[in-house]
């Protein structure tokens, strides 16, 4: 299964966009977080939510083939 | 235009709300005289958010570069837009959001509510100020004199 | 000029916020802009009045004539001025009211408050309006298109 | 003693501004609008308050010389 990461603000300086190649399905959210967090381990000291094509993600949440998930760290508009 | 605009707001369209760059003080003022054809509207609500030059570690602050997942932004500007439509009496809302670079004393945040009544247009605009800081992902980087930088976070 | 407004306002300086006849919407985009010098802020919320046509028995309201009791108004605006000021952390204030007549569209009252955050810049706004609304002996005679009038009363 | 009557929005329909010269010292609000119901009996059915100098006043406000007595209709300005 393919999915694309997207990465904002803060987190663009720890890791790229990039495309995920995941063997185990059926995959999850939490999956993919422990995965980036393996290989970007500044990571897990980064306070971050995770969206699933563009809708607010838990671990739980299930991926499908060509999801877009997203590392949104605290938003600071207006 | 201007008609068309006013009367297409009772619909909610949803117009791109990201502008490039800060939103000039003279763009709010047309953008209030286009409602004085709308006799309905009794009181307008407005708010700005404008970029402060804070002071951090004795740098100052020069601009704010936002950035944002536009996609998902826009999608949750039009979730935020409706949920106000269906909660309050509004006449029309208008919003508007810089993306890039805004420098210390521009404007990066426009919303604009409007409604036969001062209630429904101030509780409305307050809201949907609050809504965007917390949901909206918009990402301000706060650029120093010295060319450092640091990620700002809403309270 | 624009930097004397500034440095001022501090002094909760009062200005006469009366004006005769109706506030441009260019105006009100003029205010915004000349706050551009003051980085501290960073939230302007602005409130506006505008004349509505309403309709009473098949006849429609075309202007508002207001009146008022001009030196006790004043103090009013600057008693409530100075209330938000000592209650709230304010960097800036402005009040315009309109007397005379104000064509239906137009704009009688232009509330601005500007702070630090939104916050307290938001809740001056709303208090400041109330307060108006509620304290000052001003009038409207709202003129119908029959040329018959009715005299307005706040809720 | 004399007084002014100022009178504002509806009410200048029923009484005109006007100098009062009043024969009874001291004197109150309550006097002076009792005095004006009795000239212009139409006050009588008005929704109105009283200001003394500019300050809003109740029926036992004193007066003194030179006061400003405003009659107030419910405010609408805004």
């Amino acid at each position: 299964m393919k999915i694309t990461i997207l990465v904002f603000g803060k987190l663009t300086e720890i890791l790229p966009q990039q495309h995920l190649e995941l063997a185990d399905e059926p995959t999850t959210v939490g999956t993919v977080r422990a995965r980036l967090e393996a290989q970007f381990p500044a990571l897990k000291s980064m306070r971050y939510r995770m969206a699933v094509d563009k809708k607010m993600a838990t671990d739980d949440t299930p991926l499908t083939e060509n999801a877009e998930v997203a590392l949104l760290p605290p938003f600071s508009g207006g | 235009m201007e008609n068309k605009e006013i009367n297409h707001t009772a619909n909610h369209r949803h117009k791109p709300v990201f502008v490039e760059g800060p939103i000039e003080p003279a763009f709010v003022g047309v953008a209030i005289g286009k409602h004085s054809a709308n006799t309905t509207i009794g009181a307008h609500s407005i708010f700005l958010g404008q970029v402060r030059s804070d002071v951090l570690d004795g740098r100052t602050v020069t601009a704010i570069e936002y950035s944002a997942y536009v996609d998902m932004a826009e999608e949750k500007f039009r979730e935020i837009r409706e949920a106000a439509f269906a909660k309050y009496p509004l006449t029309c809302m208008h919003l508007y959001h810089s993306l890039g670079r805004v420098g210390a004393g521009e404007i990066s945040l426009f919303v604009f509510t409007s409604g036969k009544h001062r209630r429904e247009a101030i509780d409305a605009c307050n809201e949907v100020v609050e809504r965007i800081k917390q949901e909206v992902p918009v990402w301000g980087k706060e650029i120093f004199d010295d060319e450092t930088y640091t990620w700002k976070e809403n309270k």
